[in-house]
């Protein structure tokens, strides 16, 4: 049984085919590079799993058909992403967007909550003891009370993470984690990753680092125009043709 | 209803719809350069209709010069509104724009009354009579005003193909981050494009003032049409309004005269209701939020 | 690490961080008590306590328009859900000769299935758009009731809507005094205000406020928007209904024209003047606003002249409105302080 | 939108200049905020009588609320300065006080409230419909004294609400005058049938209801009725539509002069030959300008195109100095205030809103703006409660006006 798996997976938007036929499949424990060259389609294979682009083919998590859920139904399964630009709810305070982000696990009823029971006050209690965890986790604990929007865009990357991490996913979706950061963030991202993957997160990441990519990915798939061009190890795709054909097409985007 | 009267709605639909859409240009031009609300759209139509009076049946100028100079006093007051007030709350949130809109209505169609009274006045006309059209009656006043309306969206839209400023007014409405790095100077662009919405909108206020009646406070009926009209096309979308334009004025004509008027206005809101839950923005509008 | 300086638009939206609670609570605590004196402050004139009922009103509809708002909608169609509310109310009394205490609550039932029937389509528009398609909602049912005339009486309105009457044998209260309308008035204005303080307050408030800051991500973390859109959506209706029976039953007199577009942005206006972030805003911009409303009264055509020139100086020159000025005057003292 | 129940208007060989528009409402604000000068300080602490306006004097009907009030604000002066109101012997000074309606219910309700229980006024003014609506909620219960301006809502006037008086006459009473002229100078055989054309709101059903009433007792035909939106813009589709049922005339009430105008503009464009009589339309120099040389056959009663009595001319000289402006339903509402004062004399107290209302209805003034005044009803209302006077019928031909009748509305036996 595998965590995720699709079958044939098709988008199209209007004429335009932007995932062809992908079927892929993703194994528990597993940190899965995502590549190729821009507008391959990795992003929108992201939007169509989450359950933002409408697709057609079949998207399996753990077996179960999540095909045409919505995306919050999509988190429910334990599918969480974070996004290629960053998307955080900028006024609240760090600790709110990651309290906001255990939503899923936080015991919610809208009447508990209007009448202040016991009991919401006790989960909310442990909603926030678990959103200082997690950001303790990812190395925020000092930043709890920050406003999101004031934070350095590669913390505000983080704190994306940790969000997504509070809906206490079964597979992590991270759409270029390391988008604009120098060395020694492109390292520290890489080792959260690490540790997010030794909390028995699988993780699907879409990079242009290749050095992130090669580091850390135990399989790399590799997308072209929409269709999957090579998968393997990190070793069997630096020696892939095909591979190198399609970036040799489009050298600027492989930096 | 009987079959003759056909053309008549359909000429008056038309006619109609064209003067709709000659109101509401300058909204979508503001709209969707700006990305706010100018919820006071109407005031300039009032103000340019009412420059107009002074200037022919005050003081006795000429009609058209004296359309220009409502549409060049108008452009100035918006380029001002727009520096002074609006490039405040720019980014903002929309309701601060739409407050500073409301405050403009309070402040321009009451200090009208004071200002020029509040009897209604007539424009004195620069055309009589009319002719037949397929079987249908259309003054040479409505002529006119549906010629200068198309005109005007065509001008306005091949201005916006193809001169430098107004490409440059596409770019800042597209993309305005980008545009800035390219050295478009947006907030020179912000104040040229609230001018010349304005001064559309006091274009309009002169032509139907003339055919109708001016009054200081009809300036908020005029918003609510061009809104309904904007919204409907899409924010932005010059071709929108002239489709919006036409679409409530086809419905104003035809289902007034086949059954009433009241179900005529419910019918344009249940309308404008239905294409924006199966477009929701509009229906040439870009996704915006 | 080094913590840049925030925007100017994070630090006035500071949703995360208003002031104290425990501050807050005093503030509520003396507003509260504030109100339930004001009829003997004012040594029972009755021109003052008709204000007062009027304050209420407003208080109830912009705090409600303003729940709406916490999900980052703007709703025109609130005046259209008061209409319902009061249009049950008072035809049931005037028909049938129910009181207000069957009719409110069934006009509260009616507005709100109509809020989610009508809701369903219309949360799939957004922002300005949303405005736009709850405007044309508000119109539609003004003039649909209006259209009815044989049932409601069309554009003629409803006249003889009697307050209501308690009688539980020693205790007996009737309405039609000014003094005891107050009292009923401000008690429902209070509970609406609770309920909305307290949906903001938990994690409704903050799911709502997660869909108006960034309705993707919150689709992300799990939070069914639509749902909670059209929730929040018809608990604002709602209100605007029960605010409706109330004021059909004050005034004793109804038309489709006491519900047009003008009672949606005055509502609207009191939020944005009195501030967007938190309850307080709308609760405070109603109330001095209906003051300044009813102190002009007597400047005559300058009346909304002035009204204009106020609005446009909140809103430029204390952006965030009259929310933010215990904020900065606990920057100014605390600046001075520093110094 | 907001609509007007009565909108006579003003004639106007003058035509408001910025400098003059703004000494008006300059001189409007005095009038408003400083009652007192009205009243006259300069003598020693003499009684004074309040009489209160709620009225509409912003918003799109703030037209009819300004010209309200402007009579009353001059006839107080007037008044104050021949010595005050004569009660037994003392004289007594008129202090007005106005407050704005915006021409809305609650608020008019808001702005009486105020006048009655703050200031204790008790004697009130309003205007249009739903001002008098609001108004009336207070006053009668208060025991307080109204006169208005207001032609609808017929079951709030008469014998249950003593009070209240309507001073100005409806399109009802109008078409006791109007309709015997346009008989005589259309010929009562061109003149069989008859379409309405109103607003829809309840001043165009009540309009109607009065149409109605006046088609039946002069047997002519009713053709149908057709209502417009406030919000509308184009005047074709309802015209084209009224057309189609051949009327020999057309009654379109109670619609502004800018509305009117573009009314009869459509029809004549459309083709259409027959009279157009507008009872609330009286702003002759918008129409002319409105509709140009197409305006004809527009017939507009309690117009008065051109004042020519010397109380008349009189009338327009003194508005025209204290506000700047001077309009024809200004005129037509001068004489109120006059009314009231003979009736506080009359009754011999300004304390007792009952007996100054018994008193009133049963003055007659000789010579005021719109002629002979007098009180009517008894017989529909129970009460003489309803404003009578001579009707001046204003008639358009060939784009001209002329001041083409003066009678006094021969109504009914039993009226």
């Amino acid at each position: 049984m595998h965590l995720l798996e699709t079958r044939n997976l098709t988008v199209r938007f209007g004429g335009v085919t932007a995932i062809d036929n992908l079927s892929l499949t993703v194994g528990e424990g597993e940190i899965r590079g995502l590549i190729g060259p821009n507008g391959a389609g990795k992003t929108t294979f992201f939007n169509a799993v989450s359950g933002r682009y409408p697709s057609s083919g079949e998207i399996r998590v753990r077996d179960h058909v999540v095909s045409g859920l919505k995306p919050n139904e999509i988190v429910a399964q334990g599918l969480a992403r974070t996004f290629q630009h960053v998307t955080l709810f900028k006024s609240f305070s760090v600790l709110k967007n990651v309290m906001a982000g255990c939503h899923l696990r936080s015991g919610y009823s809208f009447w508990g909550a209007l009448l202040g029971t016991p009991r919401t006050r006790q989960n909310e209690a442990d909603n926030e003891r678990r959103a200082r965890e997690i950001l303790d986790f990812v190395g925020l604990g000092g930043l709890a009370d920050e406003t999101a929007a004031n934070l350095p865009h590669g913390l505000q990357r983080a704190v994306g993470i940790a969000v997504a991490l509070a809906s206490e996913p079964q597979m992590l979706m991270l759409d270029e984690p390391c988008a604009g950061m120098n060395t020694a963030e492109t390292r520290s991202m890489s080792d959260l990753i690490r540790r997010i993957r030794g909390n028995g997160t699988s993780i699907i990441l879409i990079e242009h680092d290749m050095k992130v990519i090669m580091g850390i990915c135990d399989q790399i798939t590799v997308l072209n125009f929409g269709t999957k061009i090579a998968e393997g190890s990190p070793e069997e795709i630096l020696r892939n043709t095909a591979v190198h054909k399609a970036y040799l097409g489009s050298a600027a985007d492989a930096s | 209803m009987s079959f003759d009267e056909i053309p008549q709605m359909l000429v008056t639909g038309l006619s109609l719809g064209l003067m709709y859409a000659l109101i509401a240009i300058g909204l979508t031009l503001i709209f969707g350069v700006m990305r706010i609300v100018q919820y006071g759209h109407g005031e300039m139509y009032m103000l340019g209709a009412f420059f107009l009076y002074y200037w022919t049946a005050k003081w006795g100028l000429p009609y058209w010069l004296g359309v220009a100079a409502s549409a060049s006093v108008i452009f100035v007051l918006g380029a001002i509104l727009q520096q002074t007030l609006f490039q405040a709350v720019h980014g903002r949130n929309i309701l601060y724009s739409l407050a500073i809109g409301m405050g403009l209505i309070f402040i321009f169609s009451s200090g009208g009354q004071i200002i020029f009274g509040t009897t209604v006045k007539g424009i004195p006309k620069f055309a009589t009579g009319g002719i037949l059209v397929m079987g249908g009656f259309l003054s040479y006043e409505r002529i006119v005003i549906s010629i200068v309306s198309a005109s005007l969206v065509v001008g306005l839209w091949l201005f916006l193909q193809k001169t430098r400023t107004g490409m440059a007014i596409r770019a800042v409405s597209e993309d305005p981050e980008t545009s800035a790095l390219q050295g478009i100077r947006t907030r020179q662009i912000h104040w040229v494009a609230f001018g010349l919405g304005s001064a559309l909108a006091a274009i309009a206020g002169c032509l139907m003032g003339t055919l109708l009646s001016i009054v200081p406070t009809m300036g908020f009926v005029a918003t609510i049409k061009a809104f309904m009209i904007v919204i409907m096309g899409g924010l932005g979308s010059i071709p929108g309004a002239l489709v919006g334009g036409i679409i409530l004025g086809m419905i104003d004509s035809v289902v007034t005269t086949v059954i009433s008027a009241d179900i005529a206005i419910i019918m344009s809101f249940v309308v404008i209701f239905l294409i924006l839950v199966f477009r929701p923005s509009g229906l040439f509008g870009q996704q915006w939020t | 690490m080094k913590v840049e300086q925030g925007t100017a638009a994070a630090q006035a939206d500071g949703k995360g961080n208003a002031a104290p609670p425990s501050l807050n609570r005093y503030a509520w605590a003396a507003l509260f008590a504030f109100t339930l004196a004001y009829p003997a402050a004012v040594s029972f004139d009755n021109y003052l306590l008709h204000v007062g009922i009027t304050i209420a009103f407003n208080v109830a509809l912009a705090a409600s328009m303003w729940l709406i708002w916490s999900l980052g909608l703007v709703s025109f169609a609130h005046a259209g859900f008061m209409a319902i509310g009061a249009y049950t109310s008072a035809l049931l009394l005037t028909k049938l000769g129910w009181p207000m205490w069957i009719g409110m609550p069934l006009g509260a039932i009616l507005a709100g299935a109509a809020a989610v029937a009508i809701s369903l389509p219309l949360m799939r528009t957004r922002a300005v758009y949303f405005f736009m398609a709850s405007w044309s909602v508000g119109e539609v049912i003004k003039r649909t009731i209006a259209y009815f005339d044989g049932l409601t009486g069309g554009w003629n309105g409803v006249f003889d809507i009697l307050p209501p009457t308690i009688d539980l044998g020693p205790i007996q209260i009737n309405f039609a005094d000014r003094i005891a309308y107050y009292y009923l008035a401000v008690v429902i204005c209070a509970i609406i205000v609770l309920c909305i303080y307290r949906i903001n307050d938990s994690r409704t408030g903050m799911i709502h406020w997660s869909i108006s800051e960034n309705e993707l991500l919150a689709e992300h973390i799990g939070i069914n928007v639509f749902k909670h859109k059209v929730i929040g959506f018809t608990i604002a209706c709602v209100f605007a209904a029960v605010t409706g029976a109330l004021y059909a039953h004050y005034q004793t007199f109804i038309s489709p024209k006491s519900f047009d577009i003008w009672k949606s942005e005055f509502a609207l206006v009191h939020i944005i003047v009195g501030g967007l972030t938190t309850v307080g805003g709308p609760v405070v911009g109603a109330i001095s606003l209906t003051v300044i409303d009813e102190t002009l009264r007597a400047t005559g055509p300058f009346r909304v002249i002035l009204f204009g020139v106020i609005l446009i100086a909140t809103v430029l020159l204390l952006p965030g409105g009259l929310e933010t000025i215990p904020g900065r005057i606990r920057r100014a003292l605390r600046g001075r302080k520093s110094s | 939108m907001e609509a007007k129940s009565n909108m006579a208007a003003p004639r106007s060989s003058w035509r408001p200049s910025r400098r003059t528009a703004l000494k008006a409402g300059a001189a409007s604000l005095i009038g408003l905020s400083a009652p007192a000068i009205i009243s006259g300080r300069a003598f020693s602490a003499p009684k004074t009588i309040k009489i209160g306006g709620a009225v509409p004097l912003s918003g799109p009907v703030a037209y009819w609320g300004i010209s309200t009030m402007q009579g009353f604000v001059d006839g107080a002066a007037v008044i104050n300065e021949a010595g005050g109101v004569v009660i037994n012997g003392e004289p007594h000074m008129l202090e007005i006080i106005n407050y704005d309606t915006k021409g809305e219910t609650a608020d008019a309700r808001a702005a009486t409230l105020r006048l009655v229980e703050q200031d204790k006024v008790k004697y009130v003014y309003s205007q249009a419909a739903a001002s008098t609506v609001g108004m009336l909620q207070v006053t009668e219960p208060a025991g307080v004294l109204s006169i208005v301006a207001c032609w609808g809502y017929l079951k709030l006037f008469g014998k249950d609400y003593p009070l209240h008086f309507r001073a100005e006459m409806s399109d009802y009473e109008q078409g006791f005058a109007y309709i015997p002229f346009m008989q005589e100078h259309y010929g009562k055989d061109s003149l069989k049938s008859a379409a309405f054309i109103g607003p829809d709101d309840q001043d165009g059903k009540d309009c109607n209801y009065s149409y109605q009433r006046l088609m039946k007792y002069y047997s002519i035909e009713d053709k149908g009725s057709e209502y417009f939106n406030w919000e509308d813009t184009d005047f074709y589709p309802i015209v084209a539509k009224t057309l189609r049922t051949t009327p020999d005339f057309i009654v379109t009430s109670p619609t502004p002069p800018g509305i009117t105008g573009s009314i009869v503009k459509a029809a004549r464009e459309l083709g259409y030959k027959g009279p157009i009589a507008s009872p609330a339309a009286s702003e002759t120099k918008t129409i002319l300008e409105v509709v140009g040389e197409l305006a004809t056959d527009v017939v507009l009663p309690v117009t008065n195109v051109d004042p020519t009595t010397p109380s008349q001319v009189a009338i327009r000289d003194r508005f025209m100095k204290r506000f700047g402006d001077f309009n024809a339903l200004a005129g037509n509402y001068s004489w109120w205030i006059y009314s009231l004062k003979a009736a506080f004399e009359a009754a011999g107290t300004a304390d007792d809103p009952k007996a100054v209302a018994e008193a009133l209805g049963n003055v007659v003034l000789e010579d005021t703006y719109c002629g002979k005044v007098a009180w009517a009803g008894e017989k529909s209302f129970g009460v003489k409660r309803q404003g009578v006077y001579d009707c001046y019928t204003t008639l358009i031909e060939n784009g001209k006006a002329r001041l083409a009748d003066v009678r006094f509305p021969a109504l009914p036996a039993d009226y």
